[in-house]
């Protein structure tokens, strides 16, 4: 279903209806992912600081973990996935009901980081589709904010060809504080 | 510091003391392999050992170094007495390629079934004795032991299906390897890509169809 | 279904039955995502547990044979990536006791600072996680915001929130920056704070200790015999901690105490970790005070501290110094060691095997949580499912460490 | 039945499951914003829509017209003998949209910077001025409305000019708010409450799952059994008190033409005048009230059985089984924890119950320990943090529900929180005095201890309903954030502890509670008229530490709301820093 509706989004035959009632549903998706977190290793760290109150995931929508695959949209792997465990992660991915969406958060779960060996998958792609990577060992929050909206983004458009976040610094001006700057500045909104 | 429990092995065990060092002030007694079992008794239950606390326990591949190519490494400290002492026993490969064996310590500290189970998953020792000894950290599946020096560090093996209870399945996937090759979403193309598995290369070739 | 057609004997009233097999994780919400455990249940109680580690295995004793001794940090960073710093520590430490050189006052202070600070995030991490699987939630939003703050400091000093690399063999990368006591001095009532306010809402809520108390009971025999350390040995009354028993570094120039626990349960694992957090900020108090603001960070060895860049750039000694230690690596004199240190689960040990070159020939670490997880199985069988939550959550299993 | 009842059903039953539905939703939306409110802030809500300004304008400043409308028309022809009350609500709401307005736009300008200079003037004052500003006018009206001379007031231009003057603030807010709307579109994003919208969509749209083992058909009936007996137990619960209409052709039944002809005063005891049709503001006045809700809300308990059962999955059966029993043993505690209370009203119409708190004393004060029981038990009910056992995330992913997916599962959670919603209404029905506010009756407020009147004031049938309805909403809502804050903040009991609470603990107090209430009904009984009097006097005190309690409660809310959070500068990040040293990067728009 998902797929269809994706078909006529970038059709050229585009009913006004049709398009309208896509929009929605791109819209509804995108402020609405629930996500199962696939945490393995020290990503999970950072995906904590994540769901805490500095930088509040909920704002996105996109903090209610549902430890059910089949009630999830967003998967989000979050660390090192091994050998051992990629047949999990594949059957959690098979679990998910459409239209799904997964974030490889960091470098292990991207490409395999520098555990480049006999035990570890070099990058979850090689077992599940990707929509969105996210760099870093582990990266930052602000990064993965960054991932979020991307994604959301992508979802909005039904683009599911897999993105990488790219790096880049936010101006912060003179007297702010770390904590206030999630709270307040939010400079990361104008992107989404 | 803990020298009294290396006179009370000699004293003990005499000849089957290969021999002792402190080097980096570790206190270090090399022992046979069959007397193994006894030497770990006896420190734990003397009374001027006491070495109740179990630390450690693994094994050294000195492939091309030494002869007998492997050595178990014990480590253990006593509660009382703050000794630490290590305990080693080289153990030979079999005549043909059969795997190393020594005894089981799991009887003298229940601490040791986890470790021993590591060591034969990753060194192929084998634990005489052992009540469990199933691999720890890799898959039932997975072929060689991956902390041997002639295991290939780079040497990836076929994903196997997960198993629901303890009954094994068969494998999925490419029979040469992880299906590798960038997988997408199913309106995108799907690349080929292909990496050798069995050489040191892992290089990702992509490809357009 | 098979219908109910059994022949029952005059008193005979059971329903044939089987023992029902379920299976928890790899991939759970109270499994940390890399432990799997297969229960056998007679109603909710567990009659047998197989407990299956090695989801996260990542060849890290492998991938240390590979590179320089130098190499191996970024590695020692993802053991514990709860505290990564205190890993870093120690194996600069297990180094520094091969090559026989001995850092810096300054710097052993910097290093038990620092180290503290991860301590106390660890622990931090451990018990809120540990609430939030019981289904309190506030708690861990707190203790998450007062480990926010210390990893401020962190990304102040290092660069980095969580996985440092800052440790150095014969050293640190860095000597601390100028407003590093100031920092710290001004974070740690903050800290303190947060996690009070984080235990007033669990601490004296009757169902919280309902769960903790008396469940998961590990005797102190036992828990020696199974080569437990850390917070899960002293909560079973037996009393070993590392940096009091075999004090490295400036440890024997603190005054702290170690908790101590009385049953080895839930509780007193708990308790131990909160009580812990206290006493390593009385040692940062101590260890600010002791510091010196100016001196040395490092060691004096050209053979293992890389040269200033300034030397690097401008010179053919510096030049060639540099380019050997870092394509060479450091050279470690042949032969074996053990090096141990209270990490935040345990004793974290390195057993290391040169052979005088620059590459480790065997880098064994010995992980504490690999030894309680040993022990969960003992813990868990006879008790309910819900128990298997707190349990495990207090024995504070990392997977990066405890499946290497 | 005439078709003026049905229309009116109707109007009811689409009030009632809008409030619930709608509440349900934005419930789960703020269940998940805990984060927010342990940080001292509620976050920029990303969930947006974008509305071309113009018709936003025209809505907005219609919506004030339209509610400004009456007080400027109606008060101009104010009834006899409503004068002085008309002239204290015209004033009074005039103050709070005055108030409220000037705090919003403070904190607006303080944000956003000023447009003119009339922003600037009214942001020189720091938001919570206002606030307390608005209070002292709000109490300063009261005695200086009572204070004026009759011939002030008993004219016709007095209520009018204050009616005007609260349509003038309303109409300007309106006005002032619409000409603030940026060109173009404006993004709305109505405090995050879109979220809950985009969750609905988004459920419904989902792919619908089944396990390959389950039984289909009583895998899809779980859901809808859940939802429906949720849903259907809200049909007794009185939403606020009866209306009244005139009886034209005095047939008993209401016609449709009547429907103009509502009562203009009422007498205290709330009752219609006779001639006249009571309409009572729930969907279904049945005598057997109370026993309705028992019997649906038991089969609720199927619902859950079957999803865990049908499902084919370890943990739905182990989540079904634990829901059956969970609920099995606590329903019995939740049966017998108001039998009490049955027992001192004498009837088991929850209109009657609410009538009874409403001329003696409310429940909690009547049934203290019944209202503890009731809540820990209604709080079991609904599988809720600490009873939440069935779903047990962390235990069993998600329970009984584990393998539903989409719109199934949708079904599921909007049971579970209009469940939840209705029994924070029926908690606030049973001790909470429902829709009753202390010294509010039916002709208006009216302040007395036994027999000496302190402060009178007569109202109009209508805004009596009026404030009724939304002390009901006031205080479930109330009450359903009271269950999500014990939700963020208690850990889950373990099974055999739960089954320990409720049959050791939970059953022996509620049959304690009916013999000592048995008895101290006895004992007043037996007491005679001196003590029925006392206790008449107690009842009146209680009312008045209620509505002090009330009113303080309120004020001190809005100010913890109005407090500028704390924040403390601790480490400023690094790589702020950095970026902070190199004059800034302009931000770009991220790319794939």
């Amino acid at each position: 279903m998902s797929d269809k509706s994706i078909q006529v989004i970038e059709g050229s035959e585009v009913g006004f209806a049709t398009t309208r009632v896509d929009a929605l549903l791109g819209w509804a998706r995108k402020y609405s992912l629930f996500q199962y977190p696939f945490v393995t290793a020290c990503c999970g760290m950072e995906f904590m600081a994540l769901a805490s109150p500095r930088f509040d995931m909920a704002r996105f929508g996109a903090e209610a973990p549902r430890f059910t695959p089949r009630q999830a949209d967003l998967l989000w792997v979050v660390g090192t996935v091994s050998q051992r465990q990629a047949p999990v992660l594949k059957m959690v991915y098979d679990q998910m009901a459409d239209p799904k969406y997964v974030l490889a958060f960091g470098t292990c779960a991207s490409c395999g980081g520098f555990y480049d060996n006999y035990a570890t998958v070099p990058g979850i792609d090689k077992v599940i589709p990707v929509d969105v990577y996210v760099p870093g060992c582990p990266p930052r929050p602000e990064g993965v904010i960054d991932g979020l909206l991307l994604l959301q983004d992508k979802i909005a458009t039904g683009d599911r060809t897999p993105a990488v976040v790219k790096p880049r610094t936010d101006p912060v001006p003179k007297d702010l504080v770390s904590l206030r700057r999630s709270a307040e500045g939010d400079p990361v909104s104008e992107a989404g | 510091m803990s020298k009294v429990v290396l006179k009370r092995l000699e004293k003990r065990f005499g000849e089957a003391i290969l021999s002792t060092h402190d080097q980096f002030g570790d206190e270090t007694a090399v022992v046979t392999p069959e007397v193994w079992h006894e030497v770990a008794l006896f420190l734990r239950d003397d009374s001027r050992c006491q070495m109740d606390h179990f630390i450690d326990l693994t094994a050294v591949d000195y492939l091309g170094r030494r002869t007998p190519r492997f050595e178990v490494v014990l480590h253990m400290r006593s509660m009382q007495k703050l000794h630490r002492i290590r305990v080693k026993t080289p153990v030979a490969m079999g005549p043909d390629g059969e795997n190393p064996k020594v005894d089981s310590l799991v009887d003298v500290w229940k601490g040791a079934n986890w470790f021993e189970r590591e060591a034969w998953d990753m060194f192929g020792i084998e634990f005489k004795g052992h009540p469990d000894l199933r691999r720890l950290l890799m898959y039932e599946e997975f072929e060689g032991h991956p902390l041997r020096k002639d295991y290939d560090a780079n040497k990836t093996q076929p994903l196997v299906e997960y198993r629901e209870g303890y009954e094994k399945q068969a494998p999925f996937g490419l029979p040469e390897g992880m299906p590798f090759g960038r997988q997408v979403h199913d309106r995108w193309k799907v690349h080929v890509a292909g990496r050798q598995t069995d050489g040191k290369t892992n290089i990702l070739g992509f490809e357009e169809d | 279904m098979e219908p109910l057609d059994v022949e029952l004997e005059d008193g005979e009233l059971e329903l044939p039955t089987d023992p029902m097999l379920l299976n928890m994780g790899p991939s759970h919400p109270a499994m940390h995502g890399t432990v799997r455990i297969v229960v056998e249940l007679s109603g909710e109680t567990i009659n047998k547990a197989d407990v299956q580690i090695g989801y996260l295995h990542r060849g890290f004793e492998k991938m240390c044979e590979r590179g320089t001794w130098s190499q191996v940090f970024p590695y020692v960073d993802r053991l514990n990536y709860a505290s990564p710093m205190l890993n870093n520590v120690g194996f600069a430490l297990a180094v520094e006791k091969m090559l026989g050189v001995t850092v810096p006052e300054r710097c052993q202070h910097y290093r038990v600072l620092l180290g503290e600070l991860a301590r106390i995030c660890d622990h931090l991490v451990c018990s809120g996680a540990m609430a939030m699987e019981l289904g309190a939630f506030t708690p861990f939003l707190y203790f998450i915001k007062a480990r926010d703050i210390i990893w401020d400091i962190f990304e102040e000093e290092t660069g980095a929130r969580l996985t440092n690399s800052f440790g150095r063999v014969g050293g640190m990368a860095h000597e601390p920056s100028p407003n590093f006591k100031e920092m710290v001095r001004t974070s740690i009532p903050a800290v303190v704070d947060l996690i009070k306010d984080g235990e007033n809402l669990v601490l004296e809520n009757r169902i919280f200790l309902d769960r903790l108390e008396d469940v998961g009971i590990m005797s102190k025999e036992d828990a020696i015999a199974l080569g437990w350390s850390g917070v899960v040995l002293r909560s079973t009354g037996a009393n070993y901690d590392a940096r009091k028993h075999h004090p490295y570094m400036t440890y024997d120039r603190y005054d702290f105490d170690v908790p101590v626990g009385q049953k080895g349960d839930n509780y007193d694992r708990f308790m131990c970790r909160q009580a812990e957090i206290r006493q390593s900020a009385r040692i940062i108090e101590q260890a600010l005070e002791m510091m010196a603001d100016e001196g040395p960070v490092n060691v004096e060895d050209p053979r293992i501290i890389l040269p200033p860049k300034e030397q690097v750039y401008n010179t053919i000694e510096g030049t060639i110094q540099h380019f050997k230690i870092v394509m060479e690596g450091i050279k470690v004199p042949a032969g074996e060691c053990y090096s141990y240190t209270e990490s935040g689960n345990g004793e974290l040990g390195f057993y290391m095997v040169s052979d005088g070159s620059g590459t480790p020939w065997r880098l064994r670490i010995r992980p504490p949580s690999f030894a309680s997880t040993a022990g969960l199985e003992q813990l868990i069988t006879g008790q309910m499912i819900p128990d298997i939550v707190p349990t495990f959550g207090s024995i504070n299993m990392i997977g990066g460490e405890c499946d290497h | 039945m005439t078709l003026a009842d049905l229309l009116l059903t109707i109007v009811k039953i689409a009030i009632i499951l809008g409030f619930i539905l709608n509440f349900a939703g934005l419930s789960v939306w703020a269940d998940r914003r805990q984060s927010a409110l342990v940080q001292h802030r509620v976050g920029p809500n990303r969930a947006v829509v974008k509305v071309p300004s113009n018709p936003l304008r025209l809505v907005i400043a219609g919506a004030a017209v339209a509610i400004g409308a009456p007080f400027g028309f109606f008060f101009w022809n104010a009834a006899p003998g409503l004068e002085q009350a008309r002239m204290t609500t015209g004033l009074e709401i005039a103050i709070l949209v005055g108030w409220f307005w000037m705090l919003l736009l403070s904190n607006h300008v303080r944000k956003h910077g000023a447009d003119n200079g009339f922003d600037e003037l009214v942001s020189r004052v720091p938001p919570r001025n206002y606030f307390y500003g608005g209070l002292a006018a709000h109490l300063l009206v009261l005695p200086l409305v009572r204070a004026l001379p009759p011939q002030v007031w008993a004219t016709q231009w007095a209520p009018g000019i204050c009616g005007t003057l609260a349509f003038v603030m309303i109409a300007g807010a309106g006005f002032y708010a619409a000409s603030k709307l940026p060109d173009g579109k404006t993004e709305l994003r109505l405090a995050g409450t879109l979220h809950a919208a985009a969750d609905t969509v988004k459920a419904f749209m989902k792919e619908d799952l089944a396990p390959k083992r389950a039984d289909l058909l009583l895998y899809s009936l779980a859901p809808i059994i859940s939802m429906t007996t949720a849903l259907v137990t809200v049909a007794v619960v009185p939403f606020g008190s009866s209306l009244c209409f005139k009886d034209t052709n005095l047939d008993g039944m209401l016609d449709l033409h009547e429907l103009g002809g509502l009562a203009n005063v009422i007498d205290a005891s709330g009752a219609c005048p006779a001639n006249y049709n009571t309409v009572p503001f729930m969907i279904a006045d049945i005598d057997m009230g109370l026993l309705f809700v028992f019997a649906i809300a038991g089969t609720g308990i199927i619902g859950a059985a079957l999803a865990g059962w049908a499902s084919d999955s370890k943990p739905a059966l182990l989540g079904g089984l634990r829901a059956t029993s969970q609920m099995v043993s606590y329903e019995v505690a939740l049966g017998l924890a108001i039998v009490g209370m049955l027992m001192i009203c004498g009837t088991v119409n929850l209109r009657e119950i609410v009538e009874w708190q409403g001329q003696n004393t409310w429940g909690i004060f009547a049934q203290p320990l019944a209202f503890f029981l009731f809540f820990a038990a209604a709080v079991a009910e609904t599988k809720r943090i600490p009873f939440d056992l069935p779903e047990g995330e962390s235990e069993l992913g998600a329970g009984y529900f584990i393998e539903y997916s989409g719109g199934k599962w949708l079904l599921f959670m909007v049971g579970e929180y209009a469940e939840f919603v209705f029994s924070s209404a029926l908690i606030v029905t049973l001790f909470f005095g429902g829709y009753h506010l202390p010294f509010l009756h039916g002709d208006g407020l009216h302040i007395a201890f036994g027999d000496s009147v302190l402060y009178e004031l007569k109202m109009s049938h209508l805004s009596v309903t009026i404030i009724h309805f939304l002390a009901f909403s006031t205080k479930t809502i109330g009450f359903v954030f009271f269950h999500l804050f014990i939700r963020w903040t208690l850990p889950r009991f373990r099974y055999d502890q739960l089954m320990k609470l409720g049959w050791t603990k939970l059953l022996p107090l509620t049959l304690v509670n009916i013999m000592v209430t048995g008895a101290v009904m006895l004992a007043i009984d037996a007491g005679g008229p001196q003590v029925s009097k006392a206790m008449d006097l107690v009842a009146d005190i209680t009312q008045g530490i209620l509505a002090l309690g009330g009113l303080l409660g309120t004020v001190a809310f809005v100010t913890y709301l109005l407090e500028p959070p704390k924040r403390q500068r601790i480490v400023v990040s690094t790589s702020a820093k950095l970026a902070d040293a190199a004059g800034g990067v302009k931000p770009s728009r991220m790319q794939a």
